[in-house]
This record gives C-alpha cells, structure tokens and sequence, in this order.
C-alpha cells in the first residue's frame, strides 16, 4: 500500500484553504467575521487508495470534503484531479470531469431526493454518461445488485426503504459513473452498529472491485481505521498528523491523536479497567477566533511558551506530525507509554 | 309680497313664541337650551366652509345658521321673507335691485352689518369663480348707497335675482374679518384668495350660529351666537355628526343619540316603529335623472331625438319609483321639480314599451344597440343610483337595448363628462335657491351651456334647442304668472329634447326624536336650524 | 441580532423613500382628472380659471418636477392639500391616527387576549369539547367578513339589545377630554373623568371587539400550535424529570417558549387589523384615518390617498420593527450572536 | 447488599396508540440495580431502552399505555399518582439526556434552571441560598467560572459544558438514582471521555445507582457493572459486564460485538447482522431477531424464548447454550431476500 | 423509465385519494365545500334558477318558499344571486392566487438560488410592497385603475406576489442546502435543472399550504373592496357588492345573509383544508 509515492496521484489536495465570511458589516459591505474552516490542508491519493480524514465536530473535515468536489469553491489551494487542476474551472468545464469525482453524504435521507424513485435518482445520476434507456435500465439494476439490494427497491421511494439500505443507493449513485475518487462524508455514522458494518464491508469490497480511491471522512477512529491506508487527523481546521493507519494508530505522535485514541471506549471491559487514560481538559476552541501558534495549545498537556508563539507545520515525511514537541516517530513504547507527559486519568 | 315691514316680521315671530306657550316659558326654554345640544346626524358632503366656494347640501344647512342673505324663503317654500334687508325694491324691468338693510343687524364680533359688507361678499363671490358663483352671473355694479342701502345693477332683466339672493351662498360676511383671514373680493380673488382653509376653523355671519369646531367628515359644531341681534336659537349648540348610512342614522335615532336624522331613506323609515321617533314623509325639489350624450363617440348618429323619444318609452317610471324609493317618491315631467314656477300643468311621462319598439324599428335601430352608462357610485335623497341604473338596465332590455354600467367615483364622472366618454349617465339636483331659472340655465339646451357640452359634446348641434335661450330670457324679463307660463313654455321644450330625463323626486324622510319641534324642509335653505327647538 | 435590528432601523428611511415614490407614483397615476376635483363644475370651461387652479395646486409642472417637490415637501411633513377637506393632509392624519390607533390598540388588545387565552386553554384541554367549541369561535372571527359581522354585531347589541351606543367615538352631545394623547380613553383617565371614560369604552367596545375578533383565530391558532410543539420538546421532558407540576411545566417553560413565535406574527396581526380597520371604520362612522382612506380612494383625493399610504405604511413598518425588537428582545439564542 | 434493590423493575411494558390498536414498544423487561451500581442498557435504535426508563418515571405522552412493576427502594412507580411521584422525580432520580441543548430550555439562563431544580423540592430554601448551591453544583462539575456561567444560556455553553450542567442539575438534590440517558452520543469523542470520567467519579463519590443507556457497547464496557442487552423491545441478553462480553450467547449480542470495528480489527472483515430491526409496528412471529439470526431454527420463527441462566449470563435464545458452547456456526439467515 | 410514468399517474391518483382520506374531518368538510363552490362556479348557468339579475318578484321581500333568500331592493332572487356570486368571486381568487404564486415563486425562486443583484432588487421591490398594509394598497391600486373586479384582481396580485416570493426564497435558500441537492451537482446536473428538478418540487408545500389559505383570504379582499365601491361593478351580483346593498337595507338582513354565508364558507373552507394540509405536511417530518 506504498504505492502514494511511485503512481501519479489519482487526487491531489494542495495547501486547500476554505474562509467563511459571516455575518456582515452594518452597511452590509464587509462580512463581520471570518471563518477559517479549513487551512493549508494538503493530501494525496492513489487510485483505489483509501486516505482517511479524520476529527472532531468543527474541524472542517466536511468542507474540505464539499471543497474537493467544488461544491463550495475553496479560497486558495489546488485540487488535481488525475493531473487536472479543477479548482478554477466553471461549472459547464466541471461538469465532464464530475463523472470522475463523486459523493457519499452522511445523511441517507436527505442526500436523495424524496420526491424521486430509486430508479430516477440513479438514473439523474448516469445523465452524465448519456446512456439509451435500455442500457441506462440494464445499469440500473446492476448497480442495484452490486450494493446488495433486491431488484425490487428501483420502483421505491427514499422513505420506503430502511437507513442502510438508502446508504446503499447514496453508494450506488456515487459508483454509477465510474468515479476515479468518491469522497465519503461520514457515510455512516447515521446509523445503527449492526448497519454499519454491512456498509463498510460494502465499501471495501467496492474499492477492491472498481480500484476506486477513497477519502474517507469520519469522526470515529475506528471506522477510519477499518477501512483507511492513510490517515489525516485534522483539528481546527489542519491536518495535525498524518501517516500510514498502522503508524498512526500503534504510534501516535501528536497529542492530539494520542488523546483521541485515547478517548475511544473499548468493547473490552477488561483492556477497559487496565487502560490509562488521557481526558483531554476543556472545549474545541472557536473557529472564528483560533489560539495563536499551535491551535491544540489551549488543550494540549504539552503546550509551552513556543507553542502560543509560532505554528508547527506539519512535516514532509512519510508520517507526519504538526507539532513542536511530538514523539518520536517509530518508537511505539514512547506513544504509549509515556503517561508522565499526558495527564492520565484514574482507570476504573 | 316686496314690501314686507319689519314690525310684520317681529310679528311673526311673537306668534311663533306665543304658539309655544307664554313668552316667560320661551324664555325659560332658551335659558335652559343654551346649555342643550342638538344633534343631527347626516352623511357630510361638505366641500367648503367659505360660503363663495362651498356648494353642497351640508354646506345649505351650514351657512343658513351661521350667515344671513339679504333675503330668505317662507314657509311655505315660495315667498321671499325679510332676512338682512328689511325692506327691497326692484324696477318694472327688474335690472335694478336696491336693499335696505336692517340697523340693528350685527355680525358675530358685535360690528354692525353694513352695506359695504355686502357690497364686498357679492364681489367676493362673483370674482372667486367658486361654484355658487354663477349666482352672481349678469351683474353690472354693485354699490353702497349709504351705509344701510345697497344698490345692484343687473346686465339684463332678471326677475329672478331676488331669490338667488336667498341662496345661503349669498350670505353676507363681515367683511373685514374675512379679509384678515385671506379673502380677497376684488378681481385677482380667484387666483389670490387664500382664505378658504380659514373659513374651516372661523365663521364671519351674523347669523344665529357660530362655528365652533369643523372636524371633516366627523363633526361639525355650532354655538348659538351671544352677539345675535335676532331671536334666540333653540338650542346653545348644535352638532352635526357624521353618520354614513341610512340605517345607521335611524339606528342612532332610535338610540337617542342624535336627535334629527336627515338622510334615513323610505325603506327604513318603514322599519322604525319606536315611539320616541317622529317620521314624516314630505315631497322634496330634489330629483333624480338619467341623461342620454348623442354627442358620445358611439353615439354618433344612433341617438337622434326619434331615437331618444323612443327610449323615453321604454322606462317604467311607477316600477323606478317603486324600486328606488319604495314607492315615496313622485313622478316628474320636466327637469324642474314639481311645485316650482312652470310645473303646474305638466304630464310626467310614461311607459308605452310597444312604441317604444316600433320607433326604434322606425330609426332602424330594431335589432337594439349597446350603451355604456356612466354614473357616480352615490346614493342621493335615498336613490341608489346603482339600483336605479340596474332598473333603467332592465326597462332598457325590454326593447333590446343593452347597457353596460359603470358606477365611477365623482372626480371621474366629471372628467368622461367633459370628454364624451359615456353614452348614458345618472344625477341628481337640488335646488339652491328657490326659482325655476336655474334649470333654464343648467338643463336647457343652450349654445355652451353645461349639458350642451356634455350631452352634445362635440357635435353640439345634436342637442341645441335655440328656443330655450330665447323663452329663458323671455321668463326673466316677467313676472307673475307672465313669468309662469313662459317656464311652462320652456319646461315642454326641455321635456321634448329628450336629454334630461327626470325619474323620480323622492320624497324626505323628516325623521326626528319626538321632544324636537320645528323640523322643516326648505327649498332654499335644507334645515334652517334656527327654528328647532326641544318641546 | 442587534445588528440586525439596527440594520433594519438603518433600512427604514430607504424603505420608507420607496413607499413615498410608489405612493406618489399611483396615487399620480389614478384615472380622473383631479382638476375635476379642484375646478367648479360651471367653470370648467374658463381656461384662465383652469390654468390658475392648476398653478395654485402646482399641477402645471411636469411629473418629475412635482415629484421631486412633493418629495421635498413631504421630508418637512407637508403631506399637500386635501382636495376633499380643503385642510393640509399631514392636519386632517395627526387629527385621525389617534382614532384608529386607538381602536387598533384596542383591537389588538382583545385579540390578543382572547386568543393567547384560547390557545392556552385549547393546547392544555387538546381535543376536548371547549378545545373544539373555542377554536370554532376563533375561527368564526377571522372567516366573517369584517363588514357584515361588524353589521350584525351592531344590529344585535346597539338596535336590538341596546347594550351598547350606536356608531362613532363619543355621543355627539360629549365633548372629547382635552387633547393629551389623542386616545380618548387615555384622555379622559388623565382628566379624570369616569363618565366620559365609561362612554368612551362603551363606544370603542363593539367595533374593538369586532376588529379584535378577526384576529383571535390567527393569534389563537399559532399560541395552540407552538405550546404543542414547545409541549413536546426535550426541556419540557427535562422539567417534569425535575418534578415540576403541570402548572410550572406549562407556564414557566412551555409558555414562555410558545409566546416567542407568536411576538412573530403580532406585526402581521397589526397589518390584519390596519385592513379591518379600514372597514370597521366605514361601518362604524369611526373618524379615524381608515374612513378617511376610503373617502379619499372613493373620491380620488390623491394627496389624501398619498398621505395616508405613507402612513399606513410607516406604522405598519415600525411595528414590524417593533416585533422584530420584541422578537430579539424575548429570546436569548439571538440576542448575542451576530 | 442485602437490602432491597434500589430499583426493581418487572415485566415492564409499553405501548402506543398506533393506527390499528396499541403496539408494545417494550414488552415485558426485568432489570434490578442495586444502589451504587451502574447498571448498562444496550441496544440500537428502536430497541426500547429509552421507552422503558421513561415509561418507569411517567415521562411518555399521556396516550402512552405502561405496566408492570417498578419498584424503586420498594415503592411502585407505575401507578403512582403525579402528585407523588412528582416528589421523587428530580428528588431522588435524577435524569440526564441525549441532547443537551434541546434539553434545556432555550428562553431561562442554565442557573435558573438548576435554582429551579433546587427550588421544586425544597420550598424554604431561598434564591440567593439556591444560587450559591447551584454555583458550587456547577463547580463540582468542573465548569470554570461557574458565577458568570450561571446567568449564561444554554446556547452560549459548548455541548461538553451543557452535559455537564445537565449532571448538575440532575445532582441538585443528591439523587440515589441516576438514570443517564444516551448521555455522551450527541458528543465528540474527546468529549465524551470528559463525561464519561466525571459521571463515574461522582457516582463513586455520592454513591449513586446509575442507569446508563446507550447504543455503545464501548461506553458501557468501560461504565456498567451489570449489562442488559435490548432488541425489540426486550431484554436478550444480561449479565455482569465480562460475562456479556466474554460469555456471549445470544446471537445478537454476538452479532453486535463482532459487527463493531475496533482499533484492533484491522485486516479481517466485519461481521455485520444482515437486515434491519422489525419495526415495532410489524415484529415478526417468534423470536424477533429470527429473520437476521444466523443461527436460526425452524422452532425460532414460532417461539419467542424467555430469559434463560445460561453460564454466567441470561439469554433468550432457543439455542444459546450450543452458542455459547461454540458447537454451531452461523449459516446465511433464513431469509433470502432482505425484508424492505 | 418508460414504465415509470403510467405508475406515477396512479400513484398521484392514489396519492389524491389518499391525500383526501388522512384530512381530519375539518379537512374534508373544507374539501367538500370548496368542491360545492367549484361545481357551482363551472355549472351554475345550467341550474333551474331564475335569472339572477332580473327582477323575480316584489322587492325587499324576505325569505320564502318562492324566493328562499328572500329578494333584494330590486326584486331579483338573492338565493339565485348568491350561487352566481360564486361566479365572480371565486374565479377571481383563483386568479389572483395563481398568479400570485406563480409570479411570487418564479421570482422568488430565481432570486433565492442565483442570489445577486437580481436577489436584491426583486426582495427590496417585494420590500416596499410588503410595507403597505394590503388594503390601503388595493385601494390604492383600484383607486388608480378604477373600479371592476378585473383591477381589483390585478391590485390584489400587486398586493400578494411578494409573500409567494419571500417563501419561495427562504424555501429554495433552505433546501439548497439539502445533501440531494449537492448530490445533483456532483452528479454533473446544470444550475436550471438543479434548481428546477431538485430544489422546486421540494419548495411547494409551504406555499401550497398558504394558498390554500390565502385563497379564502384574497376572497374577502375582493368583497372588501366591492364592499366599498372599488371592486364589482352592479349588477353583478359580487358578495362584497351584494353586502353592501344589504349594509344599505339594513333591515331587510336576508340580503347580506345569503352572499355572507357564502364568504364565511369559503373562508372557513380553505382553513380548515389549510390546517388540515399543514397536519399532513409538517407532521410527516424527513422521516
């Protein structure tokens, strides 16, 4: 799963900025404040690679997602796709290259039209491929079978069908038109555990079938380790550390992650009760007014005068870490182990 | 009849008193009705308060309490009584007029009248070019003789200027006063004049009443006048108070809380059975008529006096009694009302619809034709014009004529007048003062006059009856029966235009609070106010 | 929120230079000549009488001319001349806002009363026989043509029952209290005196109540309906987990809650009753600007018709204002963030 | 502890007027907790768990059809008059809820609340003495500046203040009885643990019993001593902790442990349970996880099994004891195609 | 999708039906009489009713077997002029709510997805108008036009539009937002089909819902202002017009009975489908 540095990237995110003015001036002229959703966020993708973003509410992993696909259009930064710098083209210039570059939402329900059939909404999505109604059927119920659902659900509406099931279709339409690059935006944390799984499954098995990449966006580290090659941990906004999963996970170096894996509740009640915990003190800061310097500084255990003056940036390595004072990368016993730097909470 | 002395007239008054009772109770009775308010309830049309520039009936009963003519009408609605002038004479050509005013009148801030005061009200009102001013029309000079004498010089023989000058438009204002309020009597009055919102807070008459508080279309308030030199009024005050509609004026009546309701229509009255109300159905000089324009656009040739005579047929005149006021009405010939100089002989119309038809089979006009009526959306003297015209639409339809209506608001009206913009349309007319020349001059068919320019448009030669003019004249110049029988003359001749057809004279409905006397309706004057009083 | 708002207080004199152009505009652009209105009848053919009228109204300079002077006219207040009451049209609006803003008030007042009380009682006892009967009665109101429920109303209570006095704001016989406020019921409280306070509120009774019933159904329906949807929100869950009786629940944090959508809709309720103003006032003979409306519209008196839009449209844009004020004012989720 | 239990719950059902006749949302659960103790309620959604604690404290709509016995420190709460169990609400059970924002209410400052909270129960406390109590209320919950906190709104708290001020206000008057009710869903992970670490040192603290309900079988791992697991309505499976999780024997228990990715399943596949939960509306006949169970019989589609003694847990499964024996091995369910 | 279209026509047809079956009572009475309404409207020229504008009898005589709403100043059948009414007033109501809406949601809709200075010029006009209280700008409107029922029509739409647009806006601005929506983008689709195909159909039941009620509404405006001489002309028996007769021959009640009924039923009619049609739609929720 190496290959990120030997094949030409299917997708290229670089130094991605997304700014929300809000509200606006008395006159209307100036927006008031200004939201600082995502900042200088870079990531690369290979074909059916899965690279997983991954944070907290707020940290802008969502509109970067929305950035990729030009939904929202970024302020600064490039996104290639396949090569091709999308990132100022028109909608009319865009909209062949969409075929390439699809979506999975979070919500089941309102990312399909209610008003549609399941046979409309996939066939809204293949307008694209410009198909004869015969073939456009005979896709139809293919893609209905290759998410796992009876040929009946294409004559249904949304409602009619339970959460996974709309989930499925929400897949269905993303792989119709063969995507090189579908951005997964929690696809699914709406649902129930028992769900989940099925749908994960579905995803991989899709992936290993059509070498589609993924990004991956979730908020639970678990999910984004099941299914992720590479991982980006953002916070506020940055990608604090990224880096192979395995790295990531057997050797956080960033307090931040470490503090997040930490928070994970285990289905093991006994790793449970032995297990040393980092609580991390205080709230997510506000994007509309982010702490000078480092942005985990106000909730990190490690902050020093140096973090509140400058900003690390993130390192050009292969796992990469934002911080003045990581670990050591590579040294699990460091990660894990090293409750004298982390503020550790009484085990049960 | 000219001749009437002052003392006849003080006479008069003592017997009224003595009617009521002993003088020493009349007294008492004013006493106690300084502090009392009548009250009287009518849908205000008033337009002004300056007496040169208002014209309406509220404007009638207004300037009759607080201003004076020279001259008033009687009771009986025909003879001409003493009011500012004691004493009047006139020549046998009735082109001088001279007036002898009366020296103990005063006006509302205790200074005398003066003839100099009527000299400037006459000007005033001639050089305003208001709407009463056309009662001024043909004089030649008006002149203090002396301090209690006015003499007026008239272009032409006018037998009729002495009741124009019992119009209550004609009613002397202290000039002076109005003056420091903005009035302007000489020739730049009419672009100059600058009073008119100043007569809506302030009265300059010496009549019985004072103006006390004008809220438009709301109230209008009057106190009895401390300076008056004449008899008392009834009442300390009178209020007139805005009430829209008919039925609510009787409900307010009922209720006690006006005392005279002057606009409650036939159909209401007939409703109210309450004991402490006193109806009384009198004749009016108001009418209601509908008039054709053959000078209109469409028109144009199809509305030739055959024609129209034929139409004239088609309307059934006792059904448009019936329907507009319930049957309280009166037919009417000729577009002067009944009672007035000339009407005595006339035979009002009536309906022959077969003739009807076979004259417009005649005119070739068989197959029926199309006309637009346009009417201002009002309901006059209990007349709902709206019911009215959908009547006349019916009778209309009988012989294949089918009108189109269109009720308008008056500003409207009066510009698709000017402009020959409707082919039929409906109105109504009181009189401002007492004499059957007005009519003459509004309705006859004289080159320019208003209805020629209306109805004629512009072919007036369509509607021009050279004889009016003529017989008119004619009138002016006699007097008497001499003077009757030349409106008679010209009362057929406007019958046989066929432009102006009256419909209906509606008769009033004098309703008031049974404790209230002395409610009567003068053809000059609407309700002298003066003369009410609580029993 | 307060941004908002002073925002909105910043749009009111460009909203309001909107409403005076469109109320010059059409009240200019009305059929009918108002020379008919100011010339007499028999003069109407005298050029040099028409052309000084038409000076002296100013009707002889071009559109954009008497625009622009209106315009600068109307910043000082001058409003033009009646051509109905010959009397400056800002005088003939001071002297009958106060009626009609009275009776509005008054209106408001029932109405609103009424209907909170109705909703309150119809969310608390839903589906119940006085639930039905109350909204029914509400919904009558708002569903009667104003001009024929205020006709019966009248017929039954004034002429038949005489338990109230007949049309108008006082017995004409009275004399209004001295002017403080122009409400004559404020008026005579101040000049204490009871009897013509008491003939005051006898007379505002019935067309307040008539104009007031036309908007207990709006009030009423939107108090039900947002106590039953604050009723089954989470807090009201958490306060009876706290063990609070019916009583707290529904009135502490369900009303409260409630009432907040229904400030909303009191600036709609206003421009509602402006409408049945209007009419309540042409059946009433109440001298207020709604009668004066109707007579200028019926009579094209286009300074009148000008004067009482911008008016009209002023007061119903401040309370508008006022809502929104209300609105920032009762809830705390907007009245700090931007 | 030998005393009674602080809660004793018995054949606890019920039901909602739906558009033909009353359907069950809980059908007959049996839970005891003993004071003290933490006690886990686990299941997806629709499985009940939240029905069935608001069913016990009388918080459904009144349309809402419950019975069956809940004993709390020996008195019944079903039945019991509002007068009554109005002095026992807020008093001796407190509750925390999923959503904090929407459990508050919007319009009143959060110490107005939690004063009110105070005040409902104890009518001679004043309000500066109610005031100065909430204050060290929402410190003890470790929220700073809990003066200025106090005269805040709730929208002007983070969601991790507000669950705190939520603990508190359940706190206020010194509850035996917790009942937490999805207490950390609505929250990040970080913050979660925040919660999560302070719900388990007051209750050392206080001593309280908590009912914890949650769909996370890793919240409840590291909280409950005792585990009830809920499908459809009823409890399938319960037991201590580890013996719930080490000693699984309903399917579904199974079925959720393997289906939940970890940090250490990496590289195998998940397990997911095919289909979806019936609706309460249309359970199926017998056992109501039949038609996604693996390992189901013939008999399961005509029987609904009773809580059984199987090892160290209870188990309503026709086959549990081959399960927990580990002799059978899931086959495709039953169905062939998925219900829709 | 061939096979698609004839299922979707029976699916609206049930869906009609069904619609119609999870009204409350309230609901369906409303239906019931708006149904009576529009029956008449279409066919009253076909009914064994004398003619409503020529006189049918003795004037001002109240109701009986022969004139069942007894007959107005005129004589003419106010039970015969009441059902022709209908004629006037409610093809004038549908009028003007449906250009209303469409004018309002078109604009409204436009100026909510494309934003700019067409946003800003349509919702500062939508503004200024809203700024008038309703009546005094029909009367207005009217006043200038002059009287008839088709100016008033035309003064109500001035009046009306802008609360279509104001709703239209703020939905498409809310369900523009909505995942499909972005799902529509990324599926290549173009603004107008986006906003057409994926955004309207979601937009119309807040409007549907205030039409519906409106429609009552705009049906008293039209009487209110014939009540005061700006709307019908005589002799059609408007109800506004036929009020106003009655207001003016107060004591014979039986003429304003007729054509109030008739309005109050309408009015009530479509509140009671409005309400009904708001339970449906807002209870149903996303889910």
């Amino acid at each position: 799963m190496s290959l990120h540095n030997l094949t030409p990237p299917v997708l290229d995110v670089r130094n991605l900025s997304k700014v929300f003015p809000i509200g606006s001036n008395l006159l209307g002229t100036k927006p008031a404040q200004m939201l600082q959703a995502v900042s200088d966020v870079s990531f690369r993708v290979a074909q059916g690679e899965t690279f997983g973003l991954v944070g907290e509410s707020g940290c802008g992993k969502s509109t970067l997602g929305r950035c990729i696909l030009r939904l929202i259009d970024p302020t600064q930064g490039e996104v290639l796709l396949a090569g091709t710098d999308i990132t100022h083209l028109n909608a009319a210039e865009m909209r062949p290259l969409r075929q390439d570059l699809q979506i999975v939402f979070q919500d089941p329900m309102s990312s399909l039209h209610p008003g549609m059939t399941i046979r409309r909404i996939l066939a809204e999505g293949l307008r694209l491929l410009k198909l004869d109604a015969q073939t456009e059927a005979a896709r139809i119920a293919e893609l209905i079978s290759l998410v796992q659902l009876p040929a009946d659900v294409a004559d249904r509406y949304p409602h009619e069908l339970s959460g996974g099931q709309r989930q499925r279709i929400g897949i269905a339409r993303a792989i119709s038109v063969n995507p090189k690059v579908i951005v997964l935006d929690e696809p699914v944390s709406a649902l129930d555990v028992s769900i989940q799984a099925g749908l994960l499954n579905l995803l991989r098995s899709l992936q290993e079938r059509l070498n589609i990449a993924y990004v991956f966006i979730a908020h639970d580290l678990s999910v984004v380790r099941y299914v992720s090659d590479r991982i980006g941990v953002m916070y506020l906004g940055r990608i604090v550390e990224t880096g192979r999963a395995s790295d990531l996970f057997d050797n956080p170096r960033h307090p931040y992650t470490q503090a997040l894996l930490s928070a994970i509740p285990l289905a093991d009640p006994r790793a449970e009760r032995k297990r040393a915990r980092t609580v991390l003190e205080g709230d997510l800061p506000s994007p509309l007014n982010p702490p000078s310097g480092c942005s985990f500084r106000t909730r990190c255990p490690r902050a020093r005068p140096l973090c509140a003056a400058e900003r690390p940036l993130l390192e050009d390595t292969a796992h990469a870490v934002a911080c003045h004072f990581p670990d050591p990368a590579g040294t699990e016993a460091t990660a894990r182990a090293t409750p004298s730097t982390l503020q550790t909470g009484e085990g049960a | 009849m000219r001749n009437i002395s002052l003392s006849k007239n003080r006479r008069r008054a003592r017997r009224t008193g003595l009617l009521l009772g002993t003088v020493g109770t009349l007294a008492f009775g004013s006493a106690l009705a300084a502090q009392e308010t009548l009250v009287v309830g009518r849908s205000m049309d008033v337009n002004s308060l300056d007496p040169s520039r208002a014209f309406c009936d509220t404007c009638q009963v207004y300037l009759t309490a607080v201003y004076e003519p020279l001259l008033t009408l009687g009771e009986d609605n025909k003879t001409l009584v003493p009011k500012l002038a004691t004493t009047w004479e006139n020549n046998d050509t009735f082109t001088e007029f001279t007036f002898n005013l009366n020296p103990d009148a005063v006006f509302s801030d205790g200074s005398p009248v003066e003839a100099s005061d009527v000299v400037w009200t006459f000007e005033r009102l001639r050089n305003l070019k208001g709407s009463p001013s056309f009662l001024m029309d043909g004089t030649q000079s008006i002149e203090a003789v002396d301090t209690h004498t006015v003499k007026i010089i008239v272009e032409a023989p006018n037998s009729e200027f002495l009741n124009k000058v019992s119009a209550p438009y004609t009613g002397i204002m202290n000039a002076e006063a109005a003056m420091a309020g903005g009035a302007l009597a000489d020739e730049s009055a009419a672009t100059a004049d600058g009073a008119e919102g100043w007569f809506l807070e302030n009265s300059v008459g010496s009549g019985p009443f004072v103006l006390t508080n004008y809220a438009p279309e709301d109230e209008l308030r009057l106190t009895a006048n401390s300076a008056y030199y004449g008899t008392a009024p009834g009442f300390g005050e009178v209020v007139i108070t805005q009430i829209q509609d008919s039925v609510s004026q009787a409900q307010a009546l009922e209720t006690g809380s006006i005392d005279i309701a002057m606009q409650i229509d036939a159909d209401t009255a007939k409703n109210m059975n309450n004991p402490d109300v006193v109806t009384e159905i009198v004749p009016s000089f108001n009418f209601v008529y509908f008039a054709f324009m053959p000078g209109s656009e469409a028109m144009k040739g199809k509305l030739t006096p055959p024609v129209r005579e034929a139409l004239t047929y088609a309307v059934d005149y006792d059904g448009m009694i019936e329907f507009t006021v319930g049957g309280n009405g009166n037919k009417i010939a000729a577009p002067i009302p009944n009672g007035f100089p000339g009407t005595a002989n006339l035979m009002p119309r009536s309906q022959d619809v077969e003739k009807a038809k076979s004259m417009l089979a005649d005119a070739g006009l068989g197959d029926g034709f199309t006309m637009e009526a346009v009417y201002p959306n009002d309901n006059v003297y209990g007349v709902d014009l709206n019911i009215m015209m959908q009547k006349l639409q019916q009778d209309f339809a009988q012989v294949g004529v089918d009108v189109t209506l269109k009720p308008v608001t008056y500003p409207v009206w009066r510009e698709d007048m000017a402009n020959g913009r409707a082919d039929l349309t409906a109105v109504y007319y009181a009189p401002d003062y007492y004499g059957s020349g007005q009519y003459a001059a509004y309705f006859g068919m004289t080159e320019g006059s208003t209805w020629v320019s209306r109805a004629g448009y512009k072919s007036p030669e369509t509607v021009v009856n050279a004889k009016e003019g003529e017989i008119y004249a004619a009138a002016l110049a006699a007097s008497g029966d001499a003077a009757d029988a030349k409106y008679e003359e010209l009362a057929k001749e406007l019958m046989a235009d066929n432009v102006i057809i009256p419909l209906v004279s509606p008769n009033l409905v004098l309703a008031h609070r049974s404790d209230i006397q002395g409610v009567r309706y003068s053809a000059c004057c609407n309700l002298p106010l003066a003369e009410i009083s609580r029993k | 929120m307060l941004r908002y708002i002073i925002r909105r207080i910043l749009g009111v004199p460009f909203l309001l230079f909107g409403v005076a152009s469109v109320a010059f505009l059409l009240s200019q652009s009305t059929k009918g000549d108002p020379l008919s209105a100011l010339v007499p009848e028999r003069m109407m053919n005298n050029p040099e009488i028409v052309s000084a009228v038409k000076a002296q109204w100013g009707l002889d300079q071009p559109l954009p001319v008497r625009y622009v002077i209106y315009m600068k006219n109307l910043v000082q207040g001058d409003m033009g001349t009646s051509f109905n009451t010959r009397r400056p049209v800002a005088r003939d609006i001071a002297d009958r806002l106060p009626a009609t803003l009275e009776l509005v008030t008054a209106a408001m007042i029932i109405g609103t009363t009424f209907g909170m009380g109705i909703g309150l009682l119809s969310a608390r006892f839903r589906y119940s026989l006085f639930d039905n009967a109350a909204r029914g009665f509400a919904l009558l109101g708002s569903s009667l043509p104003i001009f024929w429920s205020g006709l019966i109303m009248l017929y039954i209570f004034s002429v038949q029952l005489k338990w109230t006095p007949g049309t108008g704001r006082l017995d004409a016989r009275s004399t209004p209290p001295e002017h403080i406020t122009g409400f004559y019921s404020i008026d005579s409280l101040l000049a204490g005196d009871w009897a013509l306070l008491g003939q005051t509120l006898s007379h505002l009774a019935l067309p307040a109540f008539v104009l007031g019933w036309s908007v207990v159904g709006i009030v009423a329906r939107l108090v039900r309906s947002s106590l039953l949807e604050a009723l089954s929100q989470d807090y009201v869950r958490t306060a009876r987990a706290k063990g609070a009786p019916e009583r707290v629940v529904l009135i502490n944090h369900a009303l409260r809650n409630a009432l907040i959508p229904v400030l909303t809709v009191l600036g709609f309720t206003f421009a509602y009753l402006i409408t049945g103003a209007v009419l309540t006032e042409a059946i009433f003979s109440w001298p207020g600007i709604g009668s004066y409306a109707v007579a200028a519209a019926r009579s094209l008196d286009y300074p009148a018709i000008g004067g009482v839009t911008i008016v009209g449209a002023t007061a119903f844009l401040l309370a508008n204002l006022a809502t929104d004020i209300a609105y920032a004012w009762a809830n705390p989720r907007i009245k700090v963030s931007g | 502890m030998t005393a009674a239990p602080l809660l004793e719950i018995r054949d606890l059902r019920a039901a909602f007027r739906g558009p033909s006749g009353f359907v069950e949302a809980v059908r007959g659960v049996d839970f005891t907790l003993n004071a003290g103790e933490v006690l886990g309620i686990v299941g997806e959604s629709g499985s009940g768990k939240s029905v069935a604690m608001m069913a016990l404290l009388q918080l459904l709509p009144a349309q809402a059809r419950v019975s069956g016995s809940a004993k709390f420190k020996g008195r019944e709460l079903i039945g019991m008059p509002q007068r009554q169990i109005r002095h026992i609400l807020g008093r001796e059970i407190g509750c925390i809820f999923q959503d904090p924002l929407s459990a508050f209410n919007p319009v009143l400052t959060i110490g107005a609340q939690i004063i009110e909270a105070i005040r409902l129960h104890d009518r001679k406390i004043s309000k500066r003495a109610a005031l100065a109590q909430t204050i060290d209320l929402l410190a003890s919950v470790s929220i700073p500046e809990p003066e200025r906190r106090a005269q805040q709104y709730p929208h002007e708290f983070s969601g991790g203040m507000r669950q705190r001020a939520m603990i508190a206000m359940a706190l206020a008057n010194n509850p035996s009885l917790l009942i937490a009710d999805e207490p950390t869903t609505a929250l990040d992970v970080t913050v979660q643990a925040q919660i999560l670490d302070l719900l388990r040192r007051l209750a050392q603290e206080r001593d309280i019993g908590m009912v914890l309900i949650t769909h996370d079988l890793g919240v409840v791992a590291s909280m409950a001593r005792d585990i009830s697991v809920m499908y459809s309505g009823r409890v399938v499976e319960t037991g201590s902790a580890d013996s719930v999780f080490y000693d699984t024997c309903h399917p579904y228990t199974r079925g959720l442990i393997a289906a939940m990715p970890s940090l250490e399943s990496v590289g195998t596949l998940l397990t997911p349970i095919d289909g979806t939960p019936p609706s309460i509306f249309d359970r199926p006949q017998g056992c109501s996880f039949a038609p996604r169970c693996g390992y189901a019989l013939p008999a399961c589609h005509e029987t609904d099994p009773e809580l059984r003694q199987i090892g160290t847990t209870r188990a309503a499964c026709l086959r549990a004891e081959e399960i927990a024996a580990g002799t059978v091995r899931p086959t495709a369910p039953l169905s062939e195609s998925l219900p829709v | 999708m061939a096979s698609t279209s004839p299922r979707a026509r029976m699916r609206a047809l049930s869906s009609g039906r069904a619609l119609f079956g999870r009204l409350p009572l309230t609901g369906k009475i409303g239906v019931l009489i708006l149904l009576f309404w529009a029956i008449t409207v279409v066919s009253v020229q076909f009914w064994p009713l004398v003619d409503p504008l020529m006189m049918a009898g003795r004037r001002l005589q109240p109701p009986s077997g022969a004139h069942w709403l007894g007959t107005d100043a005129l004589g003419r059948d106010v039970f015969s002029r009441t059902l022709h009414g209908a004629a006037y007033t409610i093809p004038v109501a549908v009028m003007v709510v449906v250009f209303a809406v469409v004018i309002g949601s078109a604009l409204g809709a436009i100026a909510g997805y494309f934003g700019g200075w067409f946003d800003a010029v349509i919702m500062r006009t939508a503004d200024v108008t809203l700024s008038f209280p309703p009546i005094l700008l029909a009367m207005t409107v009217a006043a200038a036009l002059g009287p008839g029922l088709p100016n008033a029509g035309l003064a109500m739409i001035i009046v009306w539009w802008p609360i279509y647009a104001r709703l239209m806006r703020a939905q498409v601005l809310e369900v523009r937002t909505r995942e499909h929506v972005e799902a529509a983008i990324a599926g290549g689709a173009g603004r107008g089909r986006v906003l057409v195909v994926h955004i309207l159909p979601l937009c119309w039941t807040p409007t549907l819902i205030n039409a519906t009620m409106d429609f009552g509404q705009v049906a008293l405006l039209a009487a209110s202002l014939s009540f005061i001489g700006l709307g019908a002309v005589p002799p059609s028996p408007e109800w506004g017009s036929m009020i106003s007769e009655g207001a003016s021959k107060f004591y014979s009640w039986w003429i304003a009975f007729g054509p109030g009924m008739a309005i109050l039923s309408v009015v009530l009619a479509t509140s009671f489908l409005g309400d009904g049609l708001r339970d449906i739609f807002d209870r149903r929720g996303p889910q």
